[in-house]
């Protein structure tokens, strides 16, 4: 598997995300550049976390309409596997490679810390290796995640099975108070209709090491690394 | 030209930002307001643009970029020629 | 033309404007007295406070830059360097707590960053009013959002810091903010411009009329006419700074430029005459040339404006190409505004007249260095300053001492920081000192800031001190040992002796003490002029120190780990009551001494630590602080995953309430497996000091006895949610 | 009656949100774009107040409330009687 991580002016994450993919889990891994046209041939596109553009305007608003994105659409259309964490997450919104879009945190602070959230769909790539219902404890660090969509989108993407993770308490029960900044339906994680394209707000690149405090992220990076 | 662009959200859509800002008045003792809804204003300088450029640029960059259509919606106005 | 009043509003005294005039050999003109007098403010020219941090210890075997760069830099082995700073951003957070609370955090970033290495860590020390007041809460709302906002969006993790609480800083605030980057040891970047014909380069945001005489605002009280100082307020665009840190570390790694200097305190005109005044050559610029944001600007105004996100950069003319290129990589202008001349003098063109002809050593070099009149020493406060009734409910003191918000926990400040960017942080906020594993090696670096302004108050000599030896121990505690010290310095007015006092004895401890632990001090700031109308605020010296664990497994966390550990108290307990936060909070006497502090017994219990953390004898370990031993028992439950309580038994014959709540220095509380004890108190017996087993983990109830009397009952769930909402609760309807 | 509330930067104040939107537009081909600066606006429902009232209230909370006089300037109008 070949890895590109995507660094937008303004990505934070991405060097995290890179020694994720190439140093934790030694796969060939190589940095794409927003202003090329090219994917350098890799088998999945990784947008990082982080500010791109400041997330002025909204966030992701502005990456998406960098020159990399057209190439990043056209992949995805042709069923490449794209994985937006955080960030990377809210540009795959704007693009509309995922449905719905993100509004600020309910109580409309920055918010970083552990989370739990619940795997609820271990039949895509990018779980497969994880169990349905399993809890994987995953930091977040972000001001816009309230996950919104509209009654009839939202409708779909759960009749889909397209939502992946959840907020949820250490016991994967959804509670009001596990679900930290008010997502719709306590979504944390959710792929388009096709599977190939799977947006999270949590950071599996910061729970790849024990070191750390947690290694649950490993599950995501896995999948994907291993046919299915 | 200049013009004026508001954007907003869909009154389906909660704005917990114009909620706090309504309980942080009534906090101050304005009871008088019943509702707050915030929203994002953009002031646009065009150069060399006619009225007519003008209504076909603007609602075009407000749909395209200043606004996210699953949650908002814009209107705009020219406030000067 | 220049007149008194001229002169006065520049905050220059007569003798000074004189010394100009010789300097210059002529009267200066208006936008030359205006870069004299940013340059010899306070804040730039460091007047009132040279004399005495000439005496702070600054050298060493590790020590690579000391003070006199943008930062300090430490060989930490491996062909790396440590790079670190602190600065304040007191007045202006206190205008305009977001923005200016952000814009500290920029500035710290940039002179991390002009020096090479890549911010790691942010961390940062908080001073306000209490939290009883909304304009309090506002200002601590707005200086928590604005650090979050610029820290996060650049991705520099804010690791740790601290947030303390006091009538004093009600009007006004401290914001001190520590950064820490990384760099390799020959990749570092200095202020210097190479020889004559030198291309000098413009990088970053253009120039507004924004945040002009920020460093002479910052050199005077605050009065009435603060007003009208308010349109000063710059905002701040991570955005842009991010671009710039990423463009500046390319140029460096590729090796295109030879000096650089960001724009900081005084703007344009700091660095177009300390670059040159360090490197014995001068400098020649166009301000036609010079970006900028606003119509009309006049020569003064771009030459003082404090606008953000700008740096200086000195290149060989043949590279120049190369500079752009980078920078156009990145969305941003890199513009020739001059050049670098023989002749030592700094030129200033605008409109194709020159305005400004001065020496550099005079701007820079040769502003008057004060001794400012200094009080008299106080006498020293009795040892018992008084006597409180012995307390009848200790758990109740307890709870009232963990909803104090200087002791409450933070984590409401800190989930509003990206803590964990960059994948380095172990140990997150809320430990003594927060833990950077650095990738791929074995090693690791400790952070903490540290400084108890109250002690400072009761005696600054013991307050510098102490502050010292507290944030070493902060490292001890977490198996580091400390390399390098930064230093922030908060006081008053200098012109008023009881200030100069304070500073003076702060000084002499803080250098005393680092002579101590034999670390170097690379560096750091000083803020005077804290007053607001009339009151100064308690001098307030913050620590910065950085330390070393060579094999990362070695680091100990704070928390009990599990039921049936013993618990080690390390240290003496002694009757130390004055100072503390149980006399301030519950009585409100904040009088007498503060607590007594030897400095080779404290080295002794963190040598015990240390030599036990590198041995893997310790599950956890906490240091005695705020609160006493009963704050640190409580905290030391609070932070292990299952929240454990403990039995403490003590016979120690003191004051029941000494015993709990006293801040006697130089005590650990150390956890371990009942077959490492042995190993400890051997450990202990070598360096002399008294260590003993004060009880064991485990239970939900967090229980001390006092010669077999139980004088503290405490379910640990009551005491943590206690801790745990004391800050939030007072932030429930705020936006 | 309805009112709405328009915060901005004052014009000497950098606008880093209004500079990187403008930017974006260029890059999208929107040239004759010469300036963007970007603000928040409010509306705000009020009950059962005057005119007059309003003429007090409003200044008084966008003072207060809404704008940072230090770096911002307002300005409203009534939208709905
Ligand atoms: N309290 C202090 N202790 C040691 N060095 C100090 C202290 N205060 C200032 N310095 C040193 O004096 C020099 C000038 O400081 P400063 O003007 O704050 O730098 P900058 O212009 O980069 O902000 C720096 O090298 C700084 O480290
Ligand atoms: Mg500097």
């Amino acid at each position: 598997m070949k890895f590109g991580v995507v660094a937008f002016p303004g990505s934070n994450c991405d060097f995290d995300t890179f020694y994720a993919f190439h140093d934790v889990m030694k796969q060939p891994t190589v940095w794409l550049w927003h202003k090329d046209h090219s994917l350098k041939d890799v088998d999945c596109v990784v947008l990082p976390g982080g500010f791109s553009y400041g997330d002025y305007l909204r966030s992701g608003a502005i990456a998406r309409f960098s020159p990399l994105m057209q190439e990043v659409r056209e992949f995805a259309a042709k069923g490449g596997l794209v994985l937006g964490i955080c960030n990377g997450f809210q540009v795959l919104l704007e693009l509309g490679l995922l449905p719905g879009a993100m509004l600020r945190n309910q109580h409309l602070k920055f918010l970083c810390r552990f989370v739990s959230i619940r795997l609820e769909n271990a039949r895509t790539r990018f779980t497969h290796k994880g169990r349905t219902g399993q809890v994987l404890r995953i930091p977040i660090a972000h001001f816009d995640g309230n996950y919104f969509a509209p009654p009839e989108m939202l409708e779909e993407i759960e009749a889909n099975g397209q939502v992946v993770f959840r907020y949820a308490d250490a016991e994967g029960r959804l509670t009001e108070e596990a679900n930290v900044n008010g997502s719709l339906h306590g979504i944390a994680g959710l792929t388009n209709r096709m599977g190939n394209v799977m947006g999270m707000m949590p950071h599996p690149e910061r729970a790849s090491e024990t070191l750390l405090g947690s290694a649950d992220g490993r599950v995501i990076f896995e999948s994907l690394i291993s046919r299915f | 030209m200049k013009v004026r662009i508001l954007v907003s959200f869909k009154d389906s859509v909660l704005d917990p930002q114009g909620q706090t800002v309504k309980n942080a008045l009534h906090t101050l003792g304005y009871d008088a307001i019943r509702d707050v809804r915030q929203g994002k204003v953009f002031e646009i300088d065009l150069a060399g643009v006619s009225r007519a450029e003008a209504e076909k640029i603007v609602p075009e960059i407000s749909d395209k970029v200043l606004a996210n259509p699953i949650i908002e919606k814009f209107a705009w106005q020219i406030i000067e020629e | 033309m220049i007149d008194q009043n001229v002169i006065d509003n520049h905050n220059l005294t007569r003798g000074e404007y004189e010394l100009i005039v010789r300097l210059i050999g002529r009267e200066p003109n208006l936008t030359e007295l205006g870069v004299f007098s940013a340059m010899w403010s306070e804040h730039c020219s460091y007047k009132s406070s040279k004399f005495y941090l000439k005496q702070l210890p600054t050298k060493g075997t590790n020590v690579v830059q000391g003070p006199g760069e943008n930062a300090g830099i430490i060989d930490i082995g491996d062909g790396q360097v440590i790079v670190f700073k602190i600065e304040s951003h007191n007045h202006p957070s206190f205008i305009e707590p977001f923005q200016g609370a952000a814009t500290g955090v920029g500035g710290i970033l940039r002179d991390i960053f002009t020096m090479g290495a890549r911010p790691i860590a942010i961390l940062d020390s908080l001073r306000f009013g209490p939290l009883t007041s909304p304009k309090n809460r506002a200002i601590m709302d707005g200086v928590i959002s604005g650090i979050s906002s610029y820290g996060n969006s650049i991705g520099v993790p804010t690791v740790g810091g601290e947030v303390y609480f006091d009538d004093c800083y009600a009007l006004n605030p401290l914001v001190n903010v520590f950064c820490l980057g990384l760099a390799e040891k020959d990749k570092v970047f200095y202020a210097k411009t190479g020889g004559a014909g030198n291309a000098v380069l413009y990088v970053g945001s253009k120039t507004g009329r924004d945040g002009i005489h920020g460093a002479t605002m910052a050199s005077a009280e605050f009065g009435k006419e603060t007003e009208h100082k308010r349109p000063n307020v710059q905002v701040g665009d991570p955005f842009k700074e991010k671009l710039l840190l990423e463009a500046c570390l390319e140029v460096m790694d590729k090796d295109l430029i030879v000096g650089i200097q960001d724009m900081g305190a005084a703007g344009l005109t700091c660095s177009t005459a300390e670059m040159p005044a360090k490197s014995g050559t001068g400098l020649e610029i166009d301000l036609d040339k010079v970006p900028q944001r606003e119509e009309g600007m006049t020569p003064y105004e771009i030459l003082l404006s404090e606008s953000q996100e700008r740096m200086l950069i000195v290149a060989l003319p043949e590279k120049v190409k190369a500079v752009r290129e980078v920078f156009a990589k990145w969305d941003l202008d890199a513009v020739e505004i001059g050049r670098v001349i023989d002749g030592g003098r700094m030129k200033v063109r605008f409109h194709g007249e020159l305005v400004v002809d001065v020496p550099v050593s005079a701007v820079v070099d040769l502003c008057p260095i004060y001794q400012r009149p200094v009080a008299p020493a106080a006498e020293p406060a009795p040892a018992v300053h008084l006597t409180p009734p012995l307390p009848k409910d200790c758990g109740g003191l307890l709870l009232e001492l963990l909803a104090s918000p200087t002791i409450a926990d933070k984590e409401w400040v800190f989930r509003q920081y990206d803590h964990m960017v960059q994948t380095n942080t172990m140990l997150l906020p809320g430990a003594d000192a927060a833990v950077l594993r650095i990738k791929d090696s074995k090693k690791a670096l400790a952070v903490t800031l540290d400084g108890n302004s109250l002690y400072a108050r009761l005696d600054p000599r013991s307050g510098g001190l102490i502050a010292v030896a507290e944030a070493c121990r902060n490292l001890a505690c977490v198996g580091a040992r400390p390399v390098g010290v930064t230093n922030c310095l908060n006081f008053g007015n200098p012109e008023k002796p009881e200030v100069m006092r304070q500073f003076k004895e702060v000084v002499e401890g803080m250098s005393e003490a680092c002579r101590a632990f034999g670390i170097p001090v690379t560096g750091g700031n000083v803020s005077f002029y804290n007053d607001t109308e009339g009151a100064s605020i308690h001098p307030t010296p913050v620590l910065g120190i950085v330390g070393l664990l060579k094999n990362i497994d070695k680091v100990v966390t704070p928390g009990f780990k599990s039921a049936g550990d013993t618990v080690v108290l390390l240290g003496e307990n002694t009757a130390e009551l004055t100072g503390s936060e149980y006399l301030k909070v519950h009585f409100k006497d904040e009088g007498g001494r503060p607590p007594a502090i030897d400095l080779a017994g404290e080295k002794a219990v963190q040598e015990t630590c240390l030599a036990a953390a590198e041995a893997g004898l310790l599950r956890s370990a906490h240091d005695l602080s705020e609160g006493g031993l009963a704050v640190c028992a409580a905290e030391s439950g609070f932070f292990g995953d299952d929240r454990l309580g403990c039995e403490l038994d003590l016979d120690d014959d003191i004051r029941m309430d000494a015993l709990l709540f006293g801040e006697a220095q130089s005590r650990i509380l150390a956890t371990l497996t009942p077959s490492n004890v042995e190993g400890l108190l051997h450990l202990a017996r070598l360096n002399g000091i008294k260590a003993r087993v004060v009880g064991k983990v485990g239970g939900d109830v967090l229980r001390i006895r006092h010669k077999g009397r139980d004088v503290l009952t405490v379910p640990v769930k009551t005491a943590f949610e206690t801790w745990k909402e004391a800050i939030p609760r007072h932030f429930m309807f705020q936006r």
